[in-house]
């Protein structure tokens, strides 16, 4: 069992250490050879615990030993944590594959470099989804916020990158503390941090279940990027395309998913709890999708995309569908881990060029890109038979017999991501190139291994929601069996099968209804933003797309526009704002440092007349205090 | 046998007991002042240039006497003080000399064997020499 | 004598230290206030002893205690002069590289 | 016993070794062979084989847990002589006896961690501090050292009247300097007034020596002073015995005079340690963030890490102990190894720094971990160390201490990662010079690293010897 992160953590020390000496394809080699290993010891374990089922905790070594309590080094590997391990593996291994063409440029040394940090960051995602108690996970969690930093930061050179490697590294810790927040009210309470006997603990007040599960979200606010501490991840876009893949769109994201999933017994026994997360994860779904909209930069588009997915799959958790919050997981590392891979081959063909409105008429140059990307398209879209259907659908119907508020919320989302993908696909594919000359010229397929992964990913993003075909539609929700032993508290919904034909079939029509309007409106006009020709050309083909271009699409954009330049930046603010004061403190305290030996002691004699002056007024003081608190 | 203590050392102090003592400090200041006031009302007083000068054993004078010195006299300054102080243990040691018998020397030689290594370094190190 | 006296005149005496410590700006005077103030300690411990063996002695005429205080001020006085050798040294080289013992010529370490 | 009367011989044998030997490359091994001797006589000792048998008349009182820190802050300055030696042999002229007086320091140290007596407390301190008083401006020529010198000889000796003076009026009130006897005696007697004061000045005295706010000033301006040599000795080793000494001296005290056993007159110790943390890690973070020198910045590190430090002081139980130990440990390593990267820098600044990690990526990558190990990191010594000081006090209740502490630490990452930063994320403006480094040096990192990564993985190879 500890083979799964021994081989990735292997992989990142040979190539860190030898990062001078190996030749580029041996690095490439050991790097997706140990994610390789790792996959087929995954593979092994998965079919052990679907035979099995039971789940085995595997303790290593006595981590902590303290007077209070004892933690082990101890993984877990039971339903839930085989199929992320199947994600983070697999997926893992076909991006190390693309990356190996996709890095090709860099010199030696820095490639090596690359591929430490990729394996690095595989092997802290394993002990974040392995460990059997919260501080491993708090290990793996801390691991792969470093292993993130320095992959944005990788291209060092540019200090915006360095920044945005900055940004994420300190928006991730604020969502840190509350993590370890959390881990400690628990040792506290319970005097133990393994899952099982934290599960089974029932000294729980309501008031400790909400303090913790409250301090857990913050943490999965972090690391999962929602409101208010998501953006982070697009700036974090500046990191080489397939860290976009794997890290911020098929697995690190997902943490927080998967850490609320394992808690789910937790978060089943708080109410409030679940309600923040349901309205955060709607909230962020809603707002970082109109975001979407109006984004130029191929991968922003995406990154927003990402954000508003995790917010449904946030929702999902909220409304206590954790079986369809962790497929949506699955099937979103498909299609994302494909459509950003996709995008990366786009970037690779355009050289580096990522604004769309240079694109254009790509179908013919890429022709595999194209199939594949389409195909993400329209799993993310959420059309049936595809992955995205499947998930999306089933995280909608848990939300319409929680809240049918929440579903129509969810179903606009769902249309506005359908706008933008389908938007983003006719920018891109269809029309006609709008890049220089020499781009043109230079227009090719990427090599195979880069095509290879995108079509694996494509035909997972196809067939991948046949795994959980509800029962509605006559399948025999296979996920759901295989994970009811770790997800207990799962909520069944009790919809009939009317209903949920409706719910499917409205959900649709509206998704395919923005899809097609998309490729209308973008396919043959793709000029962004110039709404002049735009109106006209429109009319033309459907009569009542200008007022639905006034009615709805203006008033999007523009709120569109205003959260993306006021509130963002606000919260932008928010954070720089509380740097700026510590950096203002910082100056304003230095200066009583000044350098004079003689005011040096007239301060601490001062200072020691406080504390006398405190130890005879105390009494006060402590009233004082204890009314404050 | 007990240790002597040092607080042995003192008697029972009253006022009566300083009485002569008092008379005698109030006798010796009366002296130095009546000499003082006599010798100042009774002597001439000439004042010239040469008598305001200072006098340095008859010798020219050479200059203003706050030159700044050579490091050597604060170094010996510097061990002296150390070397002055650290007397202060043998104090304890010679009330209760007899008291503390061999062991007592033993401590105190072992005390006295650190001295004399401090010394040693001083003297290798040439602290103590005076010529430059 | 009330002992109460004796650690009124030592705290008047600290008092006086601390006071030149802040005020003065010559090196060596804030140093001999600084001693002034071990001093003040001294007689208070002194003082101290003298109350616990006078207490002790109504009990037992042959009693020790007390003879720690005194001796306390013996390690006092050594320490002292140990670190008056060594506080002496860094003003002399001080001295030979700014030429001035004057403390409010130490601001170059600030901020 | 062992500790302390080797300790006081090897300065000794130095000492003479600079009067009578000749061939100055020999001090070093020297030392380094006495540090040897000593680190196995501690641990002698620990196993129960004493070298010498005196009878202290219970003025020092030997345990398991001092001789154990013994050994954690011998063996940490036997690291720092082997990486350093090169360094202090470049200081000035007199090698030998600068490391007579790290001898002597760590006699002070040895009397530190075993003092039951409140006369042996005072000696071990000032046994540990003059020596450093003449580290510290053993750079004879250069003006700062000259300041740092006189700055800290005259704040130390004028917190060593302090310190006194709670002992008199302790004495004064309990009639003996005995640690257990106050203990003792206070629960029978009536506590007096003063005692209590006695007790404050104590803390105020401590504070001082361990650089908690307010009482802090002269840390910056010595550290950034003295020859950068010397403060990696003064801000690893001596800092963090000076803890152990904190702690040892006020958890017999804190009981007896608290504010619950004695309302009448007694303290409210929780209120004086939180006022103390939190000054300090403001004081600490916040000032450390606008340094424009990288020593000057571990500087008000050094004072932030003490506050974390203190959080030992605020909840002595058994978990903020073991702590402490995983504290010094961790803080000791990071300090030397960030410390050894410095001193070979030309320009203390952050643009000194500049990509360092592209022309000296083995000091880069020690210097990374160094840090990530004081920014507290988890898969570093340095978060568990934080862990443990932070889980003590939510265990004692005060869970709100606990997140003042995150959040400073949250602080401490930016100024932390600025160097980090630099070294991996800038390049440097023109050629930069060479570094010089020995092999020895990048064995001593290696060990540094080595050791901040075990105990940061396995932080029980360090505390399991508690209690073997």
């Amino acid at each position: 069992m500890y083979l799964v992160p021994l081989f990735p953590l292997l992989g990142a020390i040979i190539s860190g250490l030898f990062r001078n000496q190996l030749s580029k394809t041996a690095a490439g080699i050991i790097a997706s050879g140990a994610i390789a290993a790792s996959f087929v010891v995954s593979f092994l374990l998965f079919f052990q615990v679907k035979s099995g089922g039971a789940i085995a905790v595997t303790p290593l070594f006595t981590f902590i030993k303290t007077s209070a309590f004892t933690i082990d080094f101890a993984f877990q590997v039971d339903q839930l944590s085989a199929l992320f391990l199947l994600i983070i593996t697999g997926i893992g291994f076909l991006i190390h594959l693309y990356s190996t063409a996709y890095m090709h440029e860099e010199e030696p040394h820095h490639f090596a470099r690359y591929f430490s940090y990729l394996n690095l960051f595989v092997f802290s995602m394993l002990l974040l989804v392995m460990g059997a108690n919260y501080v491993i996970m708090f290990i793996g969690w801390e691991g792969v916020g470093l292993c993130s930093y320095l992959l944005i930061g990788y291209w060092f050179k540019n200090t915006n990158y360095t920044a945005a490697a900055k940004k994420a590294f300190i928006m991730n810790r604020i969502g840190d503390m509350g993590f370890l927040l959390a881990v400690f009210y628990i040792l506290q309470k319970v005097g133990s941090a393994n899952y099982a006997t934290v599960f089974a603990f029932d000294g729980f007040s309501s008031t400790d279940v909400t303090t913790i599960c409250i301090l857990l979200f913050v943490g999965a606010m972090g690391k999962s990027a929602q409101l208010p501490l998501y953006t982070w991840l697009p700036d974090a876009m500046a990191g080489p395309t397939p860290v976009s893949a794997l890290i911020h769109a098929a697995t690190m994201v997902t943490a927080g998913i998967y850490m609320i999933a394992r808690s789910n017994v937790l978060y089943s026994a708080s109410e409030i709890a679940q309600h923040l997360v349901a309205i955060v994860g709607l909230a962020t779904a809603l707002f970082s999708a109109t975001i979407a909209l109006k984004q130029n930069d191929i991968k922003k588009v995406l990154a927003y995309s990402t954000v508003s997915q995790l917010g449904y799959m946030f929702l999902g958790l909220g409304v206590g569908a954790y079986t369809g919050a962790v497929f949506h997981v699955m099937t979103h590392a498909f299609f994302k881990a494909l459509l950003f891979l996709g995008a990366g081959s786009v970037i690779h063909a355009m050289h580096h060029e990522q604004d769309i409105r240079n694109m254009g008429g790509l179908k013919k140059h890429l022709p595999i890109t194209h199939i594949t990307f389409l195909l993400g398209c329209i799993a993310i879209a959420g059309v049936p038979p595809f992955s995205g259907f499947f998930s999306k659908d089933e995280i909608l119907a848990a939300a319409y017999a929680h809240n049918p508020i929440y579903w129509g919320l969810g179903v606009a989302g769902a249309a506005m991501t359908a706008f933008y993908m389908f938007r983003l696909y006719a920018t891109t594919f269809l029309g006609s190139f709008r890049g220089t000359q020499q781009q043109l010229s230079h227009l090719h397929e990427s090599p195979i291994s880069m095509t290879l992964p995108l079509m694996v990913l494509a035909l997972l993003s196809v067939v991948g929601g046949f795994l959980n075909v509800p029962e509605v539609l006559h399948g025999n929700a296979a996920l759901h069996h295989f994970l009811s032993p770790v997800l207990t508290s799962e909520s069944k919904h009790s919809l009939s099968h009317s209903t949920e034909y409706i719910l499917m079939g409205s959900s649709v029509a509206i998704a395919t209804l923005a899809l097609i309007f998309a490729i209308n409106k973008f396919s043959k006009n793709p000029e962004l933003g110039e709404a002049t020709g735009l109106g006209k050309t429109l009319a033309n083909k459907w009569y009542v797309d200008e007022a639905y271009d006034a009615a709805i699409v203006k008033p999007l954009n523009s709120v569109s526009l205003l959260f993306k330049n006021f509130v963002e930046k606000g919260i932008d603010g928010l954070v720089n704002g509380s740097g700026k004061l510590v950096q203002y403190s910082s100056r304003q305290v230095r200066l009583v440092q000044n350098g004079q030996v003689g005011s040096y002691i007239l301060y601490m004699v001062l200072s020691m007349v406080i504390l006398f002056l405190l130890w005879w007024n105390q009494p006060i003081l402590t009233k004082f205090i204890q009314k404050i608190f | 046998m007990p240790i002597h203590s040092l607080l042995d050392a003192t008697v029972v102090n009253t006022a009566n007991n300083y009485f002569p003592i008092g008379v005698q400090l109030l006798f010796a200041a009366g002296f130095v002042a009546t000499m003082l006031i006599m010798s100042a009302l009774l002597g001439p007083k000439r004042k010239t240039s040469d008598k305001l000068a200072n006098f340095e054993s008859g010798i020219e004078i050479t200059g203003n006497a706050r030159q700044p010195m050579a490091i050597k006299y604060f170094l010996v300054a510097i061990l002296f003080v150390l070397f002055d102080v650290e007397v202060i243990f043998f104090y304890p040691y010679a009330v209760n000399f007899r008291e503390l018998g061999w062991a007592g020397f033993g401590a105190v030689a072992m005390f006295v064997g650190f001295f004399i290594v401090g010394f040693t370094y001083i003297i290798k190190k040439g602290a103590l020499i005076w010529e430059d | 004598m009330p002992i109460q006296y004796y650690i009124a005149l030592a705290v008047i005496l600290f008092s006086i230290g601390v006071v030149g410590v802040l005020t003065r700006r010559n090196a060596i005077i804030i140093f001999m206030c600084i001693e002034l103030m071990l001093n003040a300690t001294n007689l208070l411990l002194v003082a101290f002893s003298k109350m616990h063996h006078g207490a002790a002695l109504a009990a037992d005429a042959a009693t020790k205690v007390g003879v720690e205080g005194q001796l306390f001020v013996f390690f006092v006085m050594v320490v002292a002069a140990a670190e008056v050798s060594v506080g002496l040294a860094i003003i002399v080289m001080m001295y030979r590289n700014v030429h001035s013992v004057d403390i409010n010529f130490l601001n170059r370490l600030k901020n | 016993m062992n500790a302390i009367i080797l300790s006081a011989i090897f300065g000794v044998v130095l000492m003479m070794a600079s009067a009578f030997v000749s061939n100055r490359s020999l001090y070093k091994t020297i030392a380094l062979a006495c540090l040897v001797l000593l680190v196995g006589a501690n641990i002698a000792e620990t196993l129960g084989y004493s070298f010498f048998t005196i009878d202290t008349h219970n003025m020092l009182a030997f345990n398991k847990m001092g001789l154990f820190f013994n050994t954690i802050c011998f063996t940490a300055t036997l690291l720092y002589v082997f990486i350093s030696s090169s360094e202090i042999e470049r200081v000035d002229n007199y090698t030998a006896e600068y490391f007579a007086l790290i001898f002597f320091s760590l006699c002070g140290i040895a009397i530190l961690t075993s003092f039951n007596n409140l006369l042996m407390m005072f000696l071990g301190i000032e046994i540990m501090s003059i020596p450093l008083y003449i580290l510290t401006g053993s750079d004879k020529r250069n003006l700062k050292s000259n300041e740092a010198a006189l700055k800290y000889f005259l704040m130390g000796s004028f917190s060593t009247g302090i310190l006194l003076l709670g002992i008199a009026f302790i004495y004064g009130a309990t009639g003996s300097f005995g640690l257990e006897s106050i203990k003792v005696g206070t629960l029978q007697m009536q506590l007096s007034i003063l005692e209590v004061t006695g007790c404050i000045l104590l803390l105020i005295a401590f504070a001082f020596k361990v650089s908690a706010a307010p009482f802090h000033f002269w840390t910056p301006d010595v550290y950034d002073g003295a020859p950068s040599v010397f403060t990696s000795f003064m801000a690893s080793i001596i800092k963090v015995a000076g803890f152990y000494a904190f702690v040892k001296l006020f958890e017999s005290r804190i009981e007896t005079t608290s504010f619950a056993t004695n309302p009448a007159v007694g303290v409210n110790w929780h209120l004086l340690f939180a006022i103390l943390i939190i000054a300090t890690l403001f004081v600490g973070n916040i000032t450390a963030v606008f340094q424009q020198s990288v020593k000057r910045m571990l500087a008000y590190s050094s004072i932030a890490q003490a506050g974390f430090m203190l959080f030992a002081l605020f909840s002595v139980n058994a978990f903020s102990k073991e702590g402490l130990y995983l504290y010094a440990a961790g803080y000791c390593l990071a300090t030397i190894g960030i410390f050894a990267v410095l001193v070979r820098m030309k320009d203390y600044t952050f643009e000194g720094f500049n990509g360092l990690a592209k022309h000296e990526p083995t000091l880069a990558f020690a210097t990374t971990v160094c840090l990530l190990s004081l920014a507290g990191i988890p898969l570093t010594v340095g978060f568990f160390a934080k862990y443990f000081m932070l889980a003590a006090v939510v265990k004692q209740g005060y869970a709100w201490l606990a997140i003042v502490g995150v959040l400073f630490a949250g602080v401490s990452i930016y100024y932390y990662f600025r160097v980090i930063a630099a070294m991996y994320f800038k390049s440097a403006d023109e050629n930069p010079a060479a570094v010089a480094t020995s092999s020895t040096v990048k064995i001593g990192l290696a060990v540094v690293v080595a050791g901040i990564i075990i105990l940061g993985v396995w932080p029980h190879a360090l505390l399991n010897f508690l209690y073997f």
